[in-house]
């Protein structure tokens, strides 16, 4: 005669549908590349030139009040200021990252900046738009002004585009929500 | 996407204006963008140096001149981060007032050609090579030093495709200081024949023709809607007379084959070809020309001639055309022109004070001949070809390709590889028009400017300034070119100097006055073929140029794909023969026959079964049969050029394509003029045994009574139902009468027959409006739900918008424009090429997606007969553009299970690919069948069917997405220009502004068919447009409440004529 | 838990011994059989199953989240496909009906597995390998100081073979 | 082992009752026991047949990695035939599942005696078919990876699916489908697996039937809830069967493609699901009586009814079929009319005729009793009917799509070679698995079986014999508040 105790195999079951659900939710778009933060080529300081000089954004992003593209500064737009503000600081102490601009001015080459904010191709995403409507850069790209190296703080997935169009954001903003606002 | 591979030879040289961004900024929107975005890391070029006036991500507009036919019409090119992306018609320009043929759009598929030169190629050990532009120069300074030291230099031959404008005579003064006599100017689809006979009648080579002054056009062969004469301004003046609907002329087409022309005229009267002089000199009532003997002459009924030439008498104004390319072809032009001299047509619907210059310095191909009869001989030392391929387009027969290679030394200016430049010596690649400055006579009076729109996509070089180099390294003529280049030899000769010459350039268009006409030469030598109806032969053979390729079409995709408004065949060449004829020789639509000529010539291609065409004769299309001149013996090297560039031939997409017809005809030309005569042989038609399938878009050519196409018919007493039968016609609609009087009700009242889906009480003029309504059914409290978008008091006011489009079928000619412009705007991938059909266990077919049905084009043009069943040759033809049809209630949306397609609250029925996983139920359930699906990767760059191989891609529309494999596609109509129309107004703080923008297919369309716009808005076009007399949906009876309103055709009876030759009523025994 | 096992071969022996264990109040009864019979169930005289409640009450809850999410769904993002209503309650019957059947259902197996104590995490005393075959038996469940009664009226009435297990 | 009694050749003209469907060759329950857990071993003839059904399957998984990769065009389609043959087997696999739950749970509620022995076969095809049905909506799709976004789940595009989709009913109703009929199957399966847990010596399988049995003792409680649940499964699966096929149909119904769109889909399509189930339960049962010495339990007389049951199925299509036609010609739509004329007579009559000649004309054979009783007639025709039903499909699919409202657009259909490979992979998966189950799991319900043969008793008096030789009823099915409240 048995008697015996039979345990059930229910905690790997568990394991395996907990596992599917990471990888689903993953897979839907729950995860975002927020918090990326990848060196760039030469370090550029967003505070140095945004609180210490004043430059305005779009005295660089120049396009981004007229255009759905933002516009990178040419190289040219750099030297502007750096043919003449040097790697060395007049005390002495460097300057990181001129001398790599001065060295691809020299070179006639473009900066091979990383891209940060990335939304996927079938976005489009008009600047202007945006721009023309009160939104500040500050909501979608984060306090850029305070950081040494441009990070992603916004997740840039859809439901996070949609809240602000719903009206849900803070302060809040109203525009159309049908996929062919953004998509086509 | 990532700036990965350079093409070979780009120009790296930066800080001009048009420089190219081999590395965009962040406006990239051009790759397959279907699925999540990826982690690799993406990089941000910059500009070192920012070009002063472009803005990244925003347009900018160059104004230039299209080169691809020799009329010069005017273009604006769009560019967008130093990338050309799109054609569009100068709204400037006198002759194409903002319209623009397919061939002109798909300029850019040549401009960005993935198997263009890439840079010069010398041959060494029997195989072009590519070389360095300073080697080339050298080779071909050297050759031109031995060639005048050994004092053959007078022997020379340089032979330029025909232009106008300043490069001739710049060009014959370069051959000049050579010692070389004055180029052959050669345009193989120029009908010299007219030409000469317009020089002896008029004293221009090409008066203009004003269609809209006219009451009866008579063509005799002349296809002025498609590829004859200058297309694209006479299909607008002919689009705008044919609107007139009461008062419009009727258009009588007289040939042995209805062309697209033959196919929109009002009648046709089939002679046989060879007897059109006898039908004209009958008309003219010429003295001993004898209507019956006409008439038997030409196979058809005396008593048809006899009612024309009363109508002929008795209509004024008037206009016959003459476009025959038989050996007599001049004989009837002259005959022609007397007749409109006699009838008071000169000065009225002939204009020749106002000519269009086109033809104006063209040589005769007979002129061409004898120069390559010189090579055989041995004479002649240098041989100089540009922007010509007299071996593709001259009958084999003459041997041409084995002249040229008598040449001691072969020089070709060609941008691509073809048939001559194969057998050069030296390439020394021109740039593309889009890349070069230059000029072209439009008008007797106008002259349009030509610039480049972007820095050059290759190593390339624009022939007149390598002519300059060389003359500058030349003692002689260096003094005569103190111009650095050729842009600063035309400013110089520009009153007013730079400044004035960079205005003229915002419209690129200028007052100037032709130069003199240059003069054909008559050639003794020349061979005229013996008269057609003495030959021996089963058939008469017409061979006639194909309007969509042209002699050079054929290396783009885009009109490789596009179908012949005819035949509807792509990506193949066919031999149409009539039904009855192929019921006798028991042929079957793609059965191969064999044609072959008396002198034992031989052809094989599939059959076509068309009912525009006599039993006695079969015709072939030219444009395609592109092969190597050097098959056999070497291979180009593909050194330095990407894997899957096809060097020979034509390239990639010509390659395997088709047959020549040009292979069975004999080299001989029409004596008066030197043309070559294209109908001038018999030939003997034999069942091969084979089967090609054939490349066609056309499922059934009948409408089976269901009404797409529709057509009023032109009575005394009104327009009536084209498609009633006789004794249930509906009352005649009056002019003014708004269709809801002439509805269900009051033809049930005078109890006749209801045609289906006709117009009826329930077609809402100016369209259900709001979709808001729609949206409940229009049944909803409006009061009661906030329906968001919907709502017309949504902050967005989208929903007071309802975008709708209408197609005058009164205007339409079938010319295909359209469909290229929506290719070329919207991203659309060709799936025909042969490469695009490799799989595992499939062998490379060109077309060979198609032959499932999957083109891909969002606007596809219908072609439906009505009548003519049983092989009779009276036959109506509705030409029926097919788009998304943007239903108010659209049967594909309730069934997509993942939104991928709903309504916006501006009318719009949206596509939204991201979200597409691809069920297809949305095409199962709509019945116009507009939803196109993406089989394969072609638009990704990684697929083997992608389909714009490197360079092809830079043409892409940033603004649209590209498409990935498993989606379904279609019709937007344009929301990126809506898009980009509402951002321009948000900028400016308006509103959008009444017909301030336009979609890409009623932008290009020579025939203004096509009206879009907010139909809710009384301001618009559209809307006035929609409440026609002539409006009706197609499928009205689904009650799909259509955003696109066709506007009928209105065909015109001869005088005396009660009824229009085809009933059509239930007639469907015809179809396939 | 301990008590008496009796092996039967005989239908009508184990519905004697039954229905005398029941007479005698000897403890709590279970009767094995390897198919369902009348007979067992009639000597048992349980009241009918509650699996109905759940049933009940799983088939509502379905019915009502059916036609919610559907509703509520479209209404979360209200667009406008082919003309219709936003939320449209004809066709969500499908969806009321479907998870109607389908939480209706899983609550029923919820109800027959809670009510039958499926599943059983141990194999307990008192069950016998023969009972899926041919044989049916009877435990009992009593205080040691039961058993030898309780045995004698399973051998009464027929039992094969009696056993005390705990 | 009892002989078998089955009447191989029936005297002429005789009536035989085929709903006589006790079982007198089956004397104790140990001998059911001993039969039916006896067919639970892997024989040489199981193993070739488990390879074939796998190397099927390999097939057609590789033919469609060879899709996944170039994309969709590999297959057939031909614009505007935009559904080709993954709709048709779809369609085709979701109507064989049917007749598995119609012979469970209908004729269980309508107390059909015939079902006891062969509902375990059909529920188990059932389940493998609904599995394999639902393999073809994903494998259809353009972007097959993305099969998801038409489940309702909450995600952070706060997308949900549009629920007057077809295709989102379908999702529901097939997958409602294949968990309710998987959980009745295996209820139904738990007091075997009990069984076969208490007969196993080998420890590895005793512990996966001790597993899979869940503990399952037999004990009066547990029979009495059972029969309750069993009864309730069975009364929702009997409008969940009526209901998927309708929704199916409704793929089509619900466009409105001439030829798809009819008010007759739903019964229309229940009644060819059903027939066509039969057919498969015939294809399947038959080998399976042969190979498995189980002719004393499927009985010829359990044929006959099928059989007849399979006639009545192919009466109503076959009047569905007239229907349609009349329909066709009475609503004087010329594209309607168009559609069927070229449906018939055009270029697709090969097909049509098939489905005509294999759907209502052969089964007309099974009015004579003998060819009803015939079972190599039964599985010839069983053959036929699956054919049938596959062209019954692709007529209703490709003819339609071929020849719709827009001339222009009208077009030829070929599959090309993946889409047969694919076909033939689902009947691999569906082989591999029906082979796999067959051999692990009892075919014929143990305890059922058990439950319609007399009990053993000691001292047999007539009332009681009675009750147990006539078995028609099961005996839980009895249970009314009546009796026992």
């Amino acid at each position: 005669m048995t008697t015996t105790m039979r345990k059930w195999a229910a905690i790997p079951g568990l394991l395996a549908l907990a596992a599917a659900a990471v990888v689903l939710s993953a897979y839907s778009g729950a995860s975002s590349d927020e918090g990326r933060d990848i060196e760039q080529p030469l370090p550029f300081p967003h505070p140095v030139h945004v609180k210490t000089l004043a430059m305005n954004c779009m005295y660089c992003h120049f396009a981004a009040g007229k255009s759905p593209d933002p516009g990178l500064p040419a190289v040219a737009t750099c030297m502007g200021c750096h043919i003449t503000v040097g790697p060395k600081k007049p005390d002495g102490s460097a300057r990181p990252g001129v001398a790599t601009l001065q060295e691809f001015w020299k070179k006639g080459q473009p900066i091979p900046w990383v891209r940060i904010h990335k939304v996927p191709d079938y976005v489009q995403f008009p600047h202007m738009r945006h721009v023309n409507a009160g939104v500040s850069c500050q909501t979608c790209h984060g306090q850029v002004q305070d950081m040494q190296r441009v990070t992603q703080v916004a997740s840039l997935n859809m439901g996070w585009c949609v809240q602000c169009h719903l009206g849900e954001s803070n302060p809040p903003f109203k525009a159309r929500y049908d996929c062919s606002t953004c998509h086509y | 996407m990532s700036p990965s591979k350079e093409p070979n030879g780009v120009t790296r040289s930066g800080g001009t204006r048009r420089e190219f961004l081999k590395i965009l900024g962040a406006t990239t929107a051009t790759t397959a963008a279907i699925g999540c975005s990826s982690d690799r890391v993406e990089r941000l070029i910059p500009y070192l140096n920012h070009p002063d006036e472009t803005v990244p991500g925003v347009s900018t507009y160059y104004a230039t001149t299209c080169r691809e036919c020799a009329v010069a019409c005017g273009l604006i090119a769009e560019t967008r981060d130093g990338r050309t992306i799109k054609l569009e018609g100068n709204p400037a320009h006198p002759l194409n007032r903002g319209a623009l043929c397919a061939r002109g759009q798909a300029a850019l598929q040549g401009l960005y050609n993935p198997d263009r030169y890439r840079g010069p190629m010398l041959r060494r050990n029997n195989r072009l090579e590519p070389v360095t532009w300073d080697q080339a120069l050298q080779t071909l300074s050297q050759k031109l030093g031995e060639v005048r030291s050994a004092g053959r230099a007078g022997d020379s031959v340089f032979i330029n495709g025909s232009e106008t404008g300043s490069f001739p005579a710049f060009l014959d003064q370069w051959l000049a200081g050579f010692g070389m006599p004055a180029h052959l100017s050669y345009d193989a689809l120029a009908d010299i024949s007219v030409v000469a006979a317009n020089r002896q009648s008029f004293g221009v080579s090409w008066p203009a023709l004003r269609f809209s002054e006219a009451k009866l056009i008579v063509s005799v062969g002349a296809d002025f809607l498609d590829g004859w004469g200058a297309t694209v301004p006479q299909q607008l003046d002919f689009a705008d007379a044919r609107a007139k609907i009461e008062g419009a002329p009727r258009l009588v087409y007289i040939g042995s084959r209805r062309s697209l022309t033959g196919l929109n005229a009002d009648e046709w009267i089939p002679c046989k070809p060879g007897s059109e002089l006898a039908i004209v000199n009958a008309l003219s009532g010429a003295a001993g020309a004898s209507l019956d003997q006409a008439a038997q002459a030409a196979g058809v009924p005396a008593a048809t001639l006899e009612r024309l030439g009363r109508e002929w008498a008795d209509t004024r104004p008037s206009l016959m055309l003459s476009g025959v390319t038989t050996s007599d072809a001049m004989a009837v032009a002259l005959a022609v022109n007397a007749l409109n001299n006699a009838a008071g047509n000169v000065g009225v619907t002939i204009r020749p004070a106002e000519g269009i210059s086109a033809f104006d310095t063209v040589s005769s191909p007979a002129e061409i001949a004898e120069a390559l009869a010189r090579m055989n001989d041995g004479r002649v030392p240098l041989l100089m070809v540009r922007n010509a391929n007299p071996i593709f387009t001259l009958p084999r027969s003459g041997k041409f390709a084995e002249a040229i290679a008598k040449v001691a030394f072969k020089v070709s200016f060609s941008s691509y590889p073809d048939e001559t430049s194969e057998l050069c010596d030296l390439v020394l690649p021109d740039h593309h028009p889009l890349e070069s400055w230059g000029d072209a006579q439009a008008t007797t009076s106008v002259m349009s400017l030509q610039q480049p729109t972007m820095d050059p996509v290759f190593s390339t070089r624009a022939t007149a300034d390598v002519l300059i180099t060389l003359a500058k390294g030349n003692q002689t003529t260096a003094a005569q070119y103190p111009a650095a280049d050729y842009r600063s030899w035309l400013i110089g000769r520009y009153e007013g100097g730079a400044s004035a010459f960079a205005k003229a350039l915002e419209t690129a268009v200028i007052d100037r006055a032709a130069p003199a006409v240059r003069p054909l030469r008559t050639l003794a030598t020349v061979t005229a073929p013996t008269p057609l109806e003495s030959q021996a032969g089963d058939f008469f053979l017409t061979v006639y140029p194909s309007a969509v390729l042209g002699d050079r079409g054929a290396n783009k995709p885009w009109l490789q794909e596009l179908p012949d408004p005819v035949s509807k065949i792509c990506w193949q060449s066919w031999v149409e023969v009539h039904p009855t004829t192929a019921a006798r020789l028991d042929v079957d639509p793609g059965e191969l026959l064999t044609l072959e000529s008396a002198t034992g010539l031989k052809l094989t291609a599939p059959a076509y079964i068309y009912p525009g065409i006599r039993q006695d004769t079969v015709a072939m299309m030219f444009g395609q049969g592109h092969r190597s001149s050097r098959a056999g013996t070497d291979a180009l090297t593909h050194r330095g050029y990407p894997e899957g560039t096809v060097l020979e031939g034509y390239g990639r997409y010509a390659a395997g394509v088709g047959v020549n017809p040009l292979d069975l005809l004999p080299a001989g030309f029409e004596s008066a003029s030197g043309a070559l005569a294209w109908t001038s042989i018999k030939v003997r038609v034999t069942k091969e045994g084979g089967y090609q399938q054939l490349v066609t878009t056309e499922g059934s050519a009948r409408q089976h009574g269901r009404g797409i196409g529709r057509a009023l018919i032109l009575t005394p007493t009104g327009l009536r139902d084209a498609d009633a039968p006789e004794h249930e016609a509906t009352p005649p609609v009056t002019a003014g009468d708004p269709p809801a009087t002439h509805g269900a009700e009051a033809a049930a009242e005078a109890g006749v027959h209801h045609f289906p889906g006709d117009a009826s009480h329930e077609f809402l003029p100016g369209l259900r409006a709001p979709v808001a309504q729609d949206a409940e059914g229009g049944l909803a409290d409006t009061e009661a739900n906030d329906k968001g978008m919907y709502d017309p008091k949504h902050s967005s006011g989208m929903a007071n918008r309802r975008w709708a489009m209408t197609i005058d079928l009164a205007r339409c000619t079938g010319c295909s424009a359209c469909v290229t412009a929506c290719y070329a705007e919207n991203n659309i991938p060709t799936v025909g090429a042969a490469y695009q059909t490799k799989r595992a266990v499939v062998e490379p077919t060109p077309g060979g997606n198609i032959h499932r049905g999957r083109e891909m084009a969002w606007l596809r043009l219908e072609r439906y007969y009505e009548g003519g069943e049983n092989g009779a040759y009276e036959f109506d033809t509705r030409f029926v553009p097919m788009l998304c049809q943007h239903c108010g209630n659209a049967p594909c949306e309730p069934v997509c299970p993942v939104y991928a397609t709903y309504h916006s609250p501006d009318g719009l029925n949206v596509q939204v690919y991201n979200r597409c996983v691809g069920t297809r139920y949305c095409s199962n359930n709509c019945p116009y069948k507009v939803r196109y699906f993406n089989w394969f990767g072609y638009g990704e760059p990684n697929r083997p069917q992608y389909a714009w191989p490197e360079p092809l891609n830079w043409q892409l529309n940033p603004d649209v997405n590209v498409r990935g494999k498993g989606v379904m596609e279609k019709c937007t109509f344009c929301v990126q220009r809506i898009r980009e129309a509402e951002n321009r107004a948000s900028l400016e703080h308006r509103a959008v502004q009444p017909d301030e923008f336009t979609v890409a297919c009623a932008q290009a369309c020579p025939s203004r068919a096509i009206t879009f716009g907010d139909a809710a808005s009384p301001d618009w076009a559209v809307s006035r447009q929609v409440n026609d007399r002539r409006a009706y949906h197609v499928f009205e009876e689904l009650n799909t409440f259509t955003a696109v309103v066709y506007l009928k055709k209105v065909n015109h009876l001869a005088p005396g004529q009660t009824t229009a030759a085809p009933a059509t009523e239930g007639a469907h025994g015809g179809g396939n | 838990m301990r008590g008496v096992l009796g092996v039967f071969h005989e239908l009508d022996s184990l519905v004697d011994a039954v229905a005398a264990l029941k007479k005698e109040r000897s403890g709590d009864i279970t009767v094995y059989s390897a198919t369902p019979r009348h007979e067992i169930e009639h000597v048992m005289a349980h009241g009918p199953s509650v699996v109905r409640r759940f049933t009940l009450i799983g088939g509502l809850l379905g019915a009502t989240f059916g036609y919610w999410i559907a509703i509520w769904a479209s209404d979360y993002w209200p667009l406008v496909v082919g003309g219709k209503p936003i939320a449209a309650w004809v066709p969500y019957t499908i969806f009321g009906f479907e998870m109607m059947v389908l939480i209706g259902s899983l609550a029923t197996v919820a109800g027959l597995f809670i009510n039958a104590r499926v599943p059983r995490l141990t194999m307990t005393v008192g069950y016998d390998p023969r009972f899926s075959d041919g044989a049916f038996g009877v435990w009992v469940a009593c205080p040691p100081d039961k058993e030898r009664a309780v045995a004698a009226t399973l051998e009464r009435n027929g039992a094969v073979e009696v056993r005390s297990e705990r | 082992m009892a002989a078998v009694t089955e009447p191989v050749r029936a005297p002429r003209r005789s009536n035989i009752p085929s709903a006589n469907v006790q079982l007198p060759a089956v004397q104790s329950y140990t001998q059911v026991n001993d039969e039916i857990i006896a067919t639970l071993r892997g024989t040489k003839a199981w193993f070739v047949g488990l390879g074939l059904a796998i190397t099927a399957l390999a097939i057609g998984i590789a033919a469609w990695m060879y899709q996944i990769y170039f994309g969709l065009g590999v297959a057939g389609y031909a614009p505007p035939v935009m559904w080709g043959v993954y709709i048709i087997t779809f369609v085709f696999w979701v109507g064989i599942g049917h007749a598995g739950t119609l012979i469970s749970a209908i004729l269980y509620l309508f107390r059909a005696g015939f079902r006891t022995t062969i509902y375990r076969c059909a529920e188990a095809m059932t389940v493998f078919a609904v599995m394999t049905a639902g393999l073809f909506p994903i494998l259809h799709l353009g972007r097959p990876w993305k099969f998801f976004w038409l489940i309702p789940y909450p995600n952070w595009r706060l997308l949900w699916p549009q629920f007057k989709s077809p295709l989102v009913w379908d999702v529901f109703a097939i997958l409602t489908y294949l968990t309710v009929s998987t959980t009745f199957l295996y209820i139904g399966l738990l007091p075997d697996l009990a069984a076969l847990r208490d007969r196993e010596t080998h420890p590895v399988r005793k512990q996966i039937f001790s597993l899979l049995s869940m503990g399952w003792r037999n004990s009066d409680r547990e029979w009495r809830h059972f029969a309750r649940a069993y009864l309730f499964l069975a009364a929702f699966s009997t409008p969940l069967v009526l209901s998927v096929h309708s929704v199916v149909s409704f793929d089509f119904a619900m466009a409105l493609t001439p030829g798809w769109h009819a008010t007759i889909f739903p019964p229309y399509f229940v009644a060819g699901a059903i027939f066509s189930g039969i057919g498969m339960v015939f294809t399947i049962i038959i080998p399976i009586r042969r190979w498995f010495n189980l002719k004393h339990y499927v009985t010829i007389n359990h044929l006959d009814a099928a059989a007849k049951l399979c006639l009545t199925t192919s009466l109503i299509v076959g009047l569905a079929y007239v229907t349609e036609f009349w329909v066709a010609w009475y609503s004087g739509n010329k594209v309607e009319q168009d559609y069927f004329i070229n449906r018939v007579f055009g270029q697709w009559w090969w097909a049509a005729w098939i489905m005509l000649l294999c759907n209502m004309v052969l089964p007309l054979s099974l009015f004579s009793q003998r060819l009803r009783r015939n079972t190599t007639w039964l599985f010839i025709l069983s053959l036929f009917i699956n054919l049938g039903m596959w062209f019954e499909r692709f007529v209703i699919v490709v003819p339609s799509l071929s020849h719709e409202f827009e001339p222009w657009q009208w077009t030829q259909y070929a599959p090309s070679w993946v889409d047969w490979a694919i076909l033939l992979g689902s009947f691999g998966w569906f082989s591999m698995w029906f082979l796999l189950f067959i051999k692990q799991f009892p075919v014929i319900a143990i305890a059922e079986v058990k439950e319609i043969i007399p009990p053993p008793v000691r001292r047999p008096h007539p009332h009681e014999d009675a009750i147990d030789t006539s078995a028609r009823h099961l005996a839980f099915e009895t249970e009314t508040p009546g009796e026992h409240d």
